[in-house]
């Protein structure tokens, strides 16, 4: 389960494109919201989650699936999204409630569905908990294999879901990782103002899972926790809650200024630890790391002139998959 | 071969039939392994499916009916079981938002093909928590449908088309009408010719059990057959009411309803549901926003109150929209 | 002394009289001690009456709004942040059996008062889960009082009615209309004279925004002023629409509806929330039931479609209840 | 906390007298649904969930607590409610849904309030958990003491308001205990085909919550148990969850066949064997024994007739009590 050079490349590429595609968006968002903020204005209105600060965990996750496995992710599933390889320019379209975009323009950014990689998103906490346990479920009865992934916050680690899910994957064994991303915060409450004990993977243990804890927010560590955990799922041994600490850099939502988070309380940004990590190791130089993100801003801004050149659905398309097999 | 059923025995054999045929249904909910459900549609499966199709789950309906949403999005087409509608609180985030809204979220990308089954209703002495009827309150959601046979022709034949069916299908069931043992005696007028082989109900039209010229009377589950018993006491005092059941709430047949109407010119809308912002409401804008002349008088409601169910029987038969207060309801609408 | 307030501002200054002199009075909700509600209402209250009285939770909707049903129990009056009312779906049974409910159960001898603050609607590109209105699946549990102020002179008096009702109460507030930073400039119609001085606004009683001869325009929330909006283009154009407040649906004001009905013989009932199984249809039937000949032509319905909300601008705007709608509803009806 | 010889009396007294209300009950149960079952027939309509098998709990417990605390039931609160001194005409009148019932007959078995001892139930699974938690924090507010006991069943326990009570239970420190009443059924469904690991009170430690299991059904042992969880809370260190081994000897309500439970997995009836073990420890003699169950079954008998006797509420009175405070 050691990963090669060439794959940790591949980690370090994966995470400046998230970043990449979280900045454009950030940049994107503040069109139209100057000098009076509004959720509804410019062209990337609403609620926006970025993920700059979790690309590890993406990055490091997704590097230890396969094709078959089953993704869902929550508010805020760009760095997931990415690094599943979910198309950059329909994710980028739908961001813009564009037409090429991944829902036509319906779904927005905490709703990202891309089935051609078994990736889905909800904007309600803990939701997607229940639905990857029953994709594995599926495949259970289609005796097809798949280990399925629920990305969650810690926050959303104290909801009822959590508990009922996680109880039915240890009771039947059942091929599921929960990705508990602690980020300490859910929205302005740290986690130790919102859960009683120090670690949800120590949770693991009123469930029949097992419990991985990563205290590093770097990708190569995550990486071999996953692996471990997707090994004794493909192997039957059943699920497993996979605590990774890892970092919100940006706030909860573009808006959020944050003035909450103590000084002594600032997080780190993991994507400069990892370049740095690298090139010490001498897995990249510093200008294959500069080639690197500026390939990853290239395509990036490549995904973004797509979304932007890219139609509005149109106003009568909203009446369009209320209900599967009916016409319009 | 046609032969009489309980809508009990007649959902039974359209679950069954569908599930010899498809490896993607399977039944999932609390005792249905060994139960067979609330309503007897999976009685047997557990011996005959097996446990891999036939799931008994712990008490955690947000974990396992999410977890049919997530199975019905990776191809398979989950059945499950949910008792009593009284228990939707504890698990509304995965009708609301999530089996209902994912294939309009997506943009048509993924589809959510799944049949909740729910019993409803009171009459029983089963108090506030346990004799709900809701039926407004999930088919106020959008992007689920809502059906509520009432015999078992249709029992079998609407769950034939609701395990055809692609969407997120809500198939509810009053308890009073699924002939099952712990009710007594089942009511002959939910009994019916059932015949052996597989066919469809089509959802989105109503039925009429009964016709009639003077006036209209709407229902759905158990409200059908008290509608029926006042018809026919109407019928010997020379009141011709016409019975519709509504049999689907999403979608809804508003011209089936627009149509009857407007031959009779009265209409009583009866519903065991709350009164306020429910179906009888819902009924009578039909009728209203189409062309308030069509009333020849005010269109009345016959409901359940907007109070919580009581226990004891004196009050809890006062406040059911029973055969009594439908047939007064009529005889002042004639007068 | 009175001064021209937000709906936010109002209300937090209802909440902070009575919590300066009811010690029973605390709140509770996710991020309320440093955020101070999703609209502000306990915006400062952290500081000032500390962490035993304003109690940020976990995110864990059903654990602490039922913890707030039993403080109410045992004799404290919380006031419980709900943020978005998309998320009734993970607590919704603390809101239909429990503290709806236990007070009838009880037969009297337990009350349950607290007042659950919820933020409506949409309108700001939020899509599906986090735009809806779902007034009407909260105002169909009996036992639960549901009020939806639209301007700051009733939130303020509306919320001091609620803090001294012995009962549930939920209290709505479209998002768009109170004022916070995030939502953009404050609507002009939503802001109001308010007395320093504490004052009550009763329940169940519709406010008539604006007098009109020609055509009877219901709303709530958001729809009140966009309504007001149309009526402001259609006073051109020589229409003359009477603008109603519902303000409370539970109890629900069906006298005054009435009477303006009776005045104008046209109604348009507008409606963010889904259109089929709820407000609209209730307020219809309110007339209907009364007097269908008081409709000079069929009532109309402006309201959000029975489809889950688009996340698109174009989209989204299209299926609104907004004024232009409103406004070709009224002349349709005019014509 | 050792029992004196009173107090075990009064243990079995307590038991007796639970006994006597459920086979009172189960007697009148039966009137008027035979030879055609039917709910809702009979002088005492509707579901009916007893409690033979459970009486140790509800004596055990109560007999830790004091008037200031605070207690919520389930669907099955008999034991618990007649334990704790819930008025028992009354409670019985309810039962028949008679006016002069403690809830004037508009609640029926599964909801018995008795505000004057703290006591309240719920039919909804561990719908209780969280009323219990904000009594406490009521208290704490309040400045006033006391101790919430959550009766719930070990099927409850997979209930997702578990988890998010037992957190705030553990994170805030309250003085709550939740006690799971293992009966090994949760209606035809075995703790091992529905619960993940062993013990529910192992889950404490996900919370910060202590945990105690008492693997007898044996009123001295639970009692034991509980007065140290009471002590805890009322020291100020926190909650517990409470776990006892009971049973469910009359099915899950009456009309099951329990046709799915295993010769082996047959249940004993705690109460001969309390007896059995006072009169071996020459706390009681076969003669009071005797007179402590016939005195039971005599205030019974008298509850019964009361509540017999009793007028049924007009139906009219069905629309008092939807909001306090309204004149009806
Ligand atoms: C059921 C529900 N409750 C509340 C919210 C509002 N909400 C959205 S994100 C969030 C915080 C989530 O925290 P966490 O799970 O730690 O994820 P993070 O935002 O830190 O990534 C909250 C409370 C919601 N979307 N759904
Ligand atoms: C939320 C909810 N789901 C399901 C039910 C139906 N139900 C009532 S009792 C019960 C079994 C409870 O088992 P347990 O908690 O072990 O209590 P026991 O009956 O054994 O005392 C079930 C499933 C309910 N009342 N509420
Ligand atoms: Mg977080
Ligand atoms: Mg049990």
């Amino acid at each position: 389960m050691e990963l090669t050079a060439e794959q940790r490349k591949g980690l370090y590429r994966t995470m400046a494109l998230s970043r990449a595609f979280d900045d454009a968006m950030i940049a994107l968002y503040w069109e139209g919201k100057l000098p009076i903020f509004q959720f509804g204005a410019g062209p990337l209105p609403g609620e926006l989650h970025c993920s700059n600060g979790a690309e590890p965990v993406g990055a490091g996750i997704c590097a230890a699936l396969g094709p078959e496995d089953m993704l869902t992710a929550d508010h805020r599933p760009h760095h997931v999204a990415v690094a599943r390889g979910v198309d950059l320019d329909r994710m980028a379209a739908e961001l813009l409630g564009k037409k090429p975009g991944l829902s036509q323009g319906k779904g927005g950014h905490m709703h990202i569905y891309d089935p051609s990689v078994n990736f889905a998103s909800s904007g309600i906490i803990a939701e997607g908990m229940a639905v990857a346990a029953g994709m594995a479920l599926a495949r259970r009865i289609q005796k097809r294999p798949g280990v399925a992934l629920a990305f969650i916050g810690e926050g959303a680690a104290n909801q009822g879901a959590f508990h009922e899910v996680c109880n039915m994957v240890g009771l039947w064994k059942l091929p599921v990782i929960v990705v508990v991303q602690d980020n300490e915060w859910g929205v302005s409450t740290a986690k130790s103002e919102s859960t009683a004990i120090e670690r949800n993977a120590d949770r693991a243990v009123a469930y029949g899972m097992a419990g991985e804890w990563v205290g590093t927010n770097d990708p190569d560590d995550i990486y071999a926790a996953a692996a471990r955990a997707v090994a004794r799922a493909r192997a039957g041994e059943g699920g497993t809650i996979l605590e990774v600490k890892t970092a919100r850099l940006t706030g909860h939502f573009m808006g959020d200024q944050q003035a909450y988070i103590p000084e002594q309380m600032k997080q780190v940004d993991p994507i400069p630890l990892y370049r740095e990590k690298l090139i010490r190791e001498g897995v990249l130089s510093a200008e294959e790391a500069d080639a690197i993100e500026a390939e990853a801003k290239a395509r990036m801004a490549r995904a973004m002139e797509f979304a932007k050149a890219a139609p509005y659905p149109d106003p009568s398309e909203a009446f369009d998959h209320v209900f599967a097999g009916e016409a319009a | 071969m046609s032969r009489i059923l309980t809508m009990s025995r007649a959902g039974r054999e359209a679950l069954d039939w569908e599930m010899e045929r498809r490896p993607e249904i399977f039944c999932l909910g609390e005792d249905v392994f060994k139960f067979g459900g609330i309503f007897g549609t999976m009685d047997g499966f557990g011996a005959k499916y097996g446990p891999e199709r036939v799931i008994s789950t712990p008490i955690s309906e947000t974990g396992f009916i999410g977890m049919a949403a997530g199975a019905a999005m990776a191809g398979m087409h989950p059945v499950v079981d949910l008792a009593y509608i009284d228990f939707i609180g504890v698990c509304y985030n995965v009708l609301l938002n999530c089996a209902s809204k994912t294939h309009y979220m997506s943009g048509g990308a993924v589809k959510v093909p799944m049949t909740l089954l729910i019993g409803t209703g009171g009459g029983y002495n089963n108090a506030a928590q346990h004799s709900q009827c809701l039926h407004a309150t999930v088919a106020h959601i959008p992007g689920a449908k809502v059906v509520y046979p009432s015999n078992a022709y249709d029992a079998k034949g609407m769950l034939h088309t609701a395990l055809r069916d692609e969407n997120f299908v809500i198939f509810l069931t009053h308890k009073g009408t699924a002939g099952v043992g712990w009710m007594g005696t089942p009511i002959k007028t939910t009994l019916s010719e059932v015949p052996e082989e597989p066919y469809t109900v089509p959802f989105g039209k109503v039925k009429v059990y009964r016709e009639g010229t003077d006036v209209t009377i709407t229902g759905l589950g158990m409200s059908v057959h008290e509608s029926l018993k006042a018809a026919d006491e109407l019928e010997k005092e020379g009141i011709s009411a016409e019975v519709v059941d509504l049999r689907s709430l999403v979608p809804l047949d508003r011209e089936g309803i627009i149509a009857s109407v407007a031959k009779t010119g009265r209409l009583i809308v009866t519903d065991e549901d709350y009164m306020s912002y429910g179906v009888s409401g819902e009924v009578i804008t039909t009728v209203t926003e189409h062309d308030p002349t069509l009333f020849r008088k005010p269109p009345v409601r016959v409901t359940t109150p907007d109070i919580p169910i009581p226990f004891a029987r004196p009050m809890e038969q006062a406040i059911l929209p029973l055969a009594g207060r439908i047939a007064d309801a009529a005889r002042k609408l004639m007068a």
